[in-house]
């Protein structure tokens, strides 16, 4: 039952996905594509949830994890604010042409 | 359920809103910014509350995401703004093996446990690792192109799409296997999973030349999320199921607007291994007429920094000068060049696209003529011939026993796209055929001009 | 111009009583059968027709010898040009008769339908391009040819008032890059609300009467503006100069060196010669050429499109007739606490009642 | 989790997807016929799946199932074309009533097994309940007032607001009681809540005039989703709770859209009992000036079948006759009836409009005189004021002391609704207030013309 | 934890329908209204799961449960039909313009 | 019309040497010095001018005696009219002079750019609607004033060739209600796509040359024809008639009943009169007057705006020679297997050389 909702959740959330852009300005290809980049850093949480506590004996399991948050820290942080400076330029630039 | 499990999921809930609602304001120049605060807050809301759980190891966690951060932050402080597609790369590259960490993760566990995991489980653990490494490499790949580190050609041997397409049979079939519960050494199967996946990222990305990186980034970003999509369900999380699945479906359809802004299919852009192959396969399409939809015209029309009207006789009779004119002017307040190119002998009569064009109050500085605009024609991003035929014909140029050889034409063929509407292929006035709708950068927009044009118009205002 | 039939059938169904003098439209192809179909009646004799009537409408001031032929009391209605024609004001009082000044009518809102200046005027700068055009050496429209680029003319208009505005419209119609002058503050704006563009030159403060009238320039503000004109003229192949301020002479604006200046074969079309003339050298009626350049002085420009110029003439002098008409009393209300009939009437009851005329005296 | 279950629940999730594809397909012209089949197989679906799930009391469902489908149908089939939305409302109410029928059955069958249930189904049971009772009586008010076997005028007793709040309160009161655990002797509160919801639904609706029951039914309609979504909620199904929320959603939107149409606002319609209050009312908000947006005129625009453009100087100094006549072609294409009246001294030169028009090449028969269109203004919907200000200003008509009294206007204030366009409060070329920028139906469109009918035109195109 | 995915997919839900129409040619407002009144008619299915074979001893049950789909099965069949009703002159008056 | 120093220049830059005849430019306000700025020679003595000339340019045909003073194999470029000056031709040939003649440049998309007939009627269609406006006693468009709405004045072009073109765009833009007639199958779409309105008249069968030019009509199509425009032109303003046939006489379209049923203060413009006029009773060079009805002869329609009829035939010349010059051999290649020069080149090396003239012999 739970696999069912989840997949009912999955189904959904890809018709949100799909319904949710349709016509974006070819400025903002980069930067959304960079922010969606920066959503799909999401895998942080599963990261996260990786390093349990009761595992702290196996030192595999703490390299998989700990590898897995530094990589998924350096996706979210990197990605929220490389797309904050494009954003940044974008406005700018615009603010300049009038 | 626990009170602090509720509000965990709850915060879940939450979160997952905040990245809809990031996701589509970063669709729009007016809300981007914001949207990008408001999809981060979403993560932090996301973070936080799994921290929340307890029971985690935070030391090994404050470790990793001090040093992710720190990692993350300076680099993206410290990057050129020229170098920052290549940026996303490397960062989305980092989000797939993340995801695939995750996804082994989970099976060292059970495995060390010796607790078997059901196919529901496995199979995600399959997806999250294939896709994340597919991602993995195939963003390395594409970050070492853009930044040059590699090669930007297309790199291409023979029967490598063979090969290709081998491995990732094989490595289905492992997935396979790896799912079923009667077959033993999963470790070793995963294993050879994670192998395969990496090779097959590069493998990918490898034969795709420098220029279509940034669909081949987007795609790859979709994936990503796909890969993240996959680890939610690995560990049964909503959350990473809502994000990943929002970012690989709002992937995927920004992919293909890149791809039509590019005037590219998707499996043109993939498979061809475009920049070498390009020039025997142009000759091949030879003879072959590209129509095109007003709804893909857009966009190309919406990315071009260049624009040049060419109007012909077709547009008097489709009396489109006003629609003409205010796609102009929708162009021109975007920031585009545009320019109307008249051909002394366009229409019926001497001076017939000036009276019609002064009437729809185009600029006379807008105005250019053949022997001024040609020299220039290379720079020109998308030609729009509006029901103009003999004067935009190259043969006037290239076919020494065209009637018409030796006038000077508008040499639209020469700008990088073009469009050409008309209702037909039928010849114009002087009544010969036109080899410009047979070339390779040259797309026919079938249809009354006028509606043609407002049908253009019509894609630029929502 | 003459009344038109349409708007004597207007009179007589407000209930007056309407001759007309025979062979009055000839000019404009109306018959005196198409005037007695509209209700009038036919008049042979002049001084029959003045002597009974209790109004009288023409176009122009009446003849001096005429004065003597109205009863007492009679109203008069027509262009009387009363700031210079003091003489004929004068006598009209002493005939006792009511004047009213057509072009005296206030340019009011509500006025404007009665406002022959302003529906004259409009026509005149319609056919003060189509003079011109008719008189250059060139077309007006761009035209790209494969016999090479006809660039557009350049028109010139001096003076943004009704008549400009419609040379500026008409000249804009046509293709020709279109470009225009005046003091009044707000005329940039209206000058653009057409398409064209506004010659910038900096005079200092300049005035405009409550009225809506110019107010004359300073001798240092007009030579700055001649000067700031001159280059414009020079490119010009069409000037037109309409500026007029009301009930004074013209200002001269172009003055014979800007003209030998300008290219051989441009006009300059003087739409203030009848005051005086905005260019030096302009002569009334006639077409004078300096250096190639040829400047037409033609007058009464309305009057060669007569149709349409009757056409509004005879509706102004309707409206005027059909606000101020006192059904009851079965005569026009000549009440000078109306604003407008204060504005018009310029004598009655013996004596000349006009404020502005009085005051400039 | 067995195959047919597993099966039923991926019908379920196709079937909301039909539901999905079916209300987008629905918002537009060209799908909406077809998305109306889509919808409908997706009910079928989930009704098979639902029958497929066993253990089920087939006589009686198959008996149910069979008369109401015959009433449907019948009742489908032979209502005539006029009386349409009425019998929408009586569909409406039944569904509320069966939503309200199955929680009180849910909650029916647990008490008699003894089993108590916990708040987390008991909160959706009252949801069910009170929503899907206030639906049912309230659509079936909404009936009468339609098909007029009721009045349709307002029904309005004093204290009416007050006795409403009041009800509202206790029937929540006694929901929350109905929730507690401690609390015994539910099932009276059960039928306190049914009866209080009853009543609510006539009280809710009465007061309405007739004219505005298109969006009450609209807004029931919406409801009746949430009592479906509740219902889901009652007895844990996801198909209900999907499509219950949709239809919930988009009902929303609709009826906001609805009350942007009538240029009224929801709370107005619902609460102002308009239609026997309207007099008063209007006469309280003289003096009061009505901006809105281009957005909103939009709706009212949209609705319209007779515009009137009244262009003045304004339209002259924006330049705006360009983007007039687009707008104007675009509602004439959609078969609005469009005219443009010139009034003769509208700008600054005998003719400046026409000159306008003319290069804007607005056809010389759509354009009217005063005189002509004056007469048949009251049947004009929505009159657009284009930069014109004394040529429409009614104290030429009203007011005795003004300097135009007298002069013949284009009496815009007596159309349906009229749409000012200009920048500012200022007034025009003769200096004098103007009483149309305080009537009740004008609304005001500030900004540069050009620029609020370029807004408009945008809202037209996607 | 159903409730908790139960309320995901509400959530979900809710933002799609809320995605699902803006602009909508008046025209279309009663058939939307009216098609989308044939879905709420979903409720059916909570009709028939009603009828629990494992009730049939309780007349009262039955009594709700026949009720509840009757109105139910009135709301869907004659929605769907009056829908389909209402589109066809729609089309037909389209096709009359032309 | 006269050559212009922009075009001398061209020519001078290919390599050719150039005289000019002093005072040429003196009517389109151009100078000798201009002339020889260019780089041009200027000769005073036109018999010398004309007999070092290999190449001789002009806008009509030679005066008799002025052909012997050709050298032999001279080149002359120039208007012949060929079709009707068969004895000029032939001593055009007995001089042994290669003669080109601009109206046989055939109408086809390459040759446009020599196109002189093209250029030529496109001047005139503008000229006729202007000159129309100046005579005419109404305004053309449409203005609704306080004084009465004034209505657009209709304006009807018979033949919707490229002069009949340009005056339907010129009467478009100065906003009157124009429709148009031709006889050719593709001319309603090309009238339209100028935004006018075509008067349909069903003619059966009508044809159309290779060359695009019009075929003369049965008698009874004609008849046809005159009464299906008869009720347009009554209800004419202005009546614009361009309907030619290449080296005919122009057919009569508007007799003389016709005129008399139009109103009175109408106009019309006859632009075929110098090909034996498209209206009963016009006069080459005259402004004839029946029943209030101007009807315009005016020959020459481009010469009212010599100085752009001078730039574009300038062009169309220097076009032609640019387009024939052989540099290398130095000279003008006359090779009959080029369409063009088959189509133009009427006289050569001793006899007449052109096929259209030689079958209509
Ligand atoms: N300038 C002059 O004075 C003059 C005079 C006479 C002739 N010409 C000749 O005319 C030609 C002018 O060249 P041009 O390029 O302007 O025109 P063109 O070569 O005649 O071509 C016009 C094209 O417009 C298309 N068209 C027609 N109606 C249309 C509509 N409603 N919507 C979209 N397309 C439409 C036609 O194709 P479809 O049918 O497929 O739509 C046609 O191929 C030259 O050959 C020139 O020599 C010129
Ligand atoms: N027809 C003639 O011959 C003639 C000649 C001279 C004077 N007049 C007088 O002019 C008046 C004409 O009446 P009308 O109604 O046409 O004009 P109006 O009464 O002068 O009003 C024009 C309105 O347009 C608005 N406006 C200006 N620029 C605008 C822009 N860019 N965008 C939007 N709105 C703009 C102004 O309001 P905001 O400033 O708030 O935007 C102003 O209230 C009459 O009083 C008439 O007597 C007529
Ligand atoms: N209320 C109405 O409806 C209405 C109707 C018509 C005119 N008017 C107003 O009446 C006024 C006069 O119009 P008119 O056409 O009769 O004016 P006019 O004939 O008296 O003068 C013509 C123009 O010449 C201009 N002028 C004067 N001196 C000048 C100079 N030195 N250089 C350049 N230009 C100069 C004036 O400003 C005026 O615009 C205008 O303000 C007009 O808006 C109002
Ligand atoms: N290839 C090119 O670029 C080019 C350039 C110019 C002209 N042309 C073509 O050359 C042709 C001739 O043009 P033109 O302007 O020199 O023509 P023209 O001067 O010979 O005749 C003028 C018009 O009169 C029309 N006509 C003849 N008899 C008529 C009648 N009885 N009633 C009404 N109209 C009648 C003709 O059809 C023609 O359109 C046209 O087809 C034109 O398209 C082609």
């Amino acid at each position: 039952m739970d696999t069912i909702n989840l997949l009912f959740i999955l189904i959904l959330s890809v018709f949100i996905g799909f319904e949710l852009i349709s016509k974006v300005p070819s400025t903002l290809h980069t930067p959304l594509m960079s922010g969606s980049n920066a959503i799909s850093g999401i895998t942080i949480v599963g990261a996260l949830l990786a390093l349990h506590a009761g595992d702290a004996h196996d030192p595999w399991m703490i390299g998989l994890g700990v590898a897995a948050v530094i990589f998924a820290s350096i996706n979210v942080v990197g990605g929220y604010l490389v797309t904050d400076r494009m954003l940044g330029m974008f406005i700018q630039k615009r603010s300049d042409d009038k | 359920m626990s009170t602090t499990q509720l509000i965990i999921e709850l915060c879940y809930i939450v979160a997952a809103g905040l990245f809809i609602f990031g996701i589509k304001m970063l669709g729009s120049a007016k809300t981007a910014k914001r949207g990008n605060l408001v999809s981060s807050l979403g993560m932090l809301l996301a973070v936080v509350a799994t921290l929340a759980k307890g029971g985690l190891d935070y030391r090994w966690i404050a470790g990793g995401i001090i040093v992710g951060g720190l990692i993350g932050a300076v680099a993206a402080k410290r990057v050129a703004m020229t170098a920052m597609p290549e940026m996303v790369a490397l960062f989305n590259g980092f989000g797939g093996i993340a995801s695939l960490l995750v996804g082994w993760a989970e099976y060292h566990r059970s495995w060390s446990s010796g607790f078997p995991l059901h196919w529901g489980s496995l199979l995600p653990i399959f997806l999250a690792v294939l896709i994340g490494g597919i991602t993995f490499t195939g963003s390395m790949v594409a970050y070492g192109k853009l930044s040059e580190k590699l090669s930007s050609k297309p790199l291409l041997f023979p029967g490598q799409g063979l090969f290709n397409a081998l491995l990732l049979v094989i490595v289905i079939g492992i997935g396979i296997a790896y799912c079923m519960p009667t077959i033993e050494a999963k470790y070793a199967l995963l294993l050879a999973i994670v192998g395969i996946s990496l090779v097959l990222g590069v493998l990918a990305v490898i034969p795709i030349g420098g220029g279509d990186m940034p669909v081949v980034i987007s795609l790859l970003n979709s994936y990503s999320g796909i890969a993240a999509c996959a680890a939610g369900f690995v560990i049964s999380n909503k959350v990473l199921i809502v994000a990943g699945a929002l970012v690989g479906a709002s992937g995927l359809i920004l992919t293909a607007i890149m791809c039509k802004a590019m005037n590219r299919s998707l499996t043109n852009v993939l498979f061809s291994g475009f920049g070498s192959a390009g020039g025997s396969q142009g000759a091949a399409v030879e003879g072959e007429v590209n129509p095109i939809s007003a709804d893909d015209a857009y966009y190309i029309l919406e990315a071009a920094s260049s624009v040049l009207f060419v109007p012909g006789y077709g547009m008097a009779v489709a009396q489109a000068q006003h629609a003409v004119r205010e796609l102009g002017s929708i162009l021109t307040a975007r920031g585009t060049d545009v320019r109307y190119a008249v051909h002394p002998v366009a229409g019926r009569m001497p001076g017939h696209m000036n009276v019609l064009l002064a009437e729809a109050n185009v600029d006379y500085d807008q105005l250019v003529e053949p022997d001024d605009v040609n020299p220039t024609m290379g720079s020109v991003d998308v030609c729009l011939v509006i029901g103009a035929n003999d004067v935009v014909n190259p043969a006037a140029r290239e076919d020494t026993t065209s009637p018409i050889y030796g006038m000077p034409i508008i040499e639209v063929d020469r700008a990088r796209t073009v469009f050409v509407l008309k209702r037909s292929m039928r010849s114009g006035f002087a009544g010969i055929e036109n080899p410009l709708f047979f070339k390779e950068n040259s797309r026919m927009l079938f249809g009354d001009a006028k509606t043609s044009i407002t049908h253009l118009i019509e894609q630029f205002k929502d | 111009m003459a009344m038109i039939p349409a708007s004597i059938a207007k009179l007589v169904k407000l209930g007056l009583e309407v001759q007309v003098e025979a062979g009055l439209g000839r000019h404009i192809h109306v018959t005196d059968d198409a005037y007695r179909d509209a209700g009038a009646g036919i008049t042979l004799d002049r001084r029959q027709l003045i002597g009974e009537a209790d109004i009288v409408l023409r176009v122009r001031r009446p003849p001096d010898d005429e004065i003597a032929w109205f009863r007492q009391g009679a109203i008069h209605i027509s262009y009387l040009d009363p700031f210079n024609e003091k003489e004929l004001v004068q006598r009209l009082a002493a005939a006792h008769v009511s004047a009213i000044s057509m072009e005296m009518i206030p340019r009011t809102t509500l006025a404007q339908k009665m406002d022959a200046l302003s529906s004259q005027a409009s026509l005149a700068g319609y056919v003060s391009v189509i003079l011109a055009a008719e008189r250059l050496n060139r077309v007006l429209p761009m035209m790209m040819t494969p016999a090479g680029t006809i660039t557009p003319s350049n028109v010139f208009v001096l003076g943004a008032g009704v008549a400009g505005l419609q040379a500026i419209a008409t000249a804009k119609r046509l293709g020709a890059r279109v470009t225009a002058f005046d003091i009044r503050p707000s005329s940039a704006m209206e000058v653009e609300s057409l398409g064209a563009k506004f010659l910038k030159i900096d005079l200092g403060e300049t005035g405009q009467t409550k009225e809506g009238y110019a107010v004359e320039l300073s001798p240092e503000q007009l030579a700055k503006q001649r000067e700031g004109q001159a280059r414009q003229c020079a490119q010009s192949d069409i000037v037109i100069t309409t500026a007029q301020l009301f009930g004074r002479k013209a200002p001269v604006l172009i003055t014979r060196d800007v003209v030998e200046r300008m290219k051989p074969g441009s006009v300059i079309v003087d739409m203030a010669v009848e005051s005086g003339g905005n260019v030096e050298g302009s002569r009334l009626d006639e077409e004078v050429e300096i250096n190639g350049v040829r400047i037409l002085g033609h007058g009464n420009l309305p009057g060669r499109v007569p149709d349409h110029a009757s056409q509004v003439y005879a509706s102004n002098l309707t409206n005027l007739i059909t606000h101020f008409w006192d059904s009851e009393a079965g005569r026009l209300s000549l009440d000078t606490s109306d604003e407008i009939m204060r504005g018009c009437l310029v004598t009655h009851a013996g004596s000349i009642v006009n404020e502005r005329l009085n005051m400039r005296k």
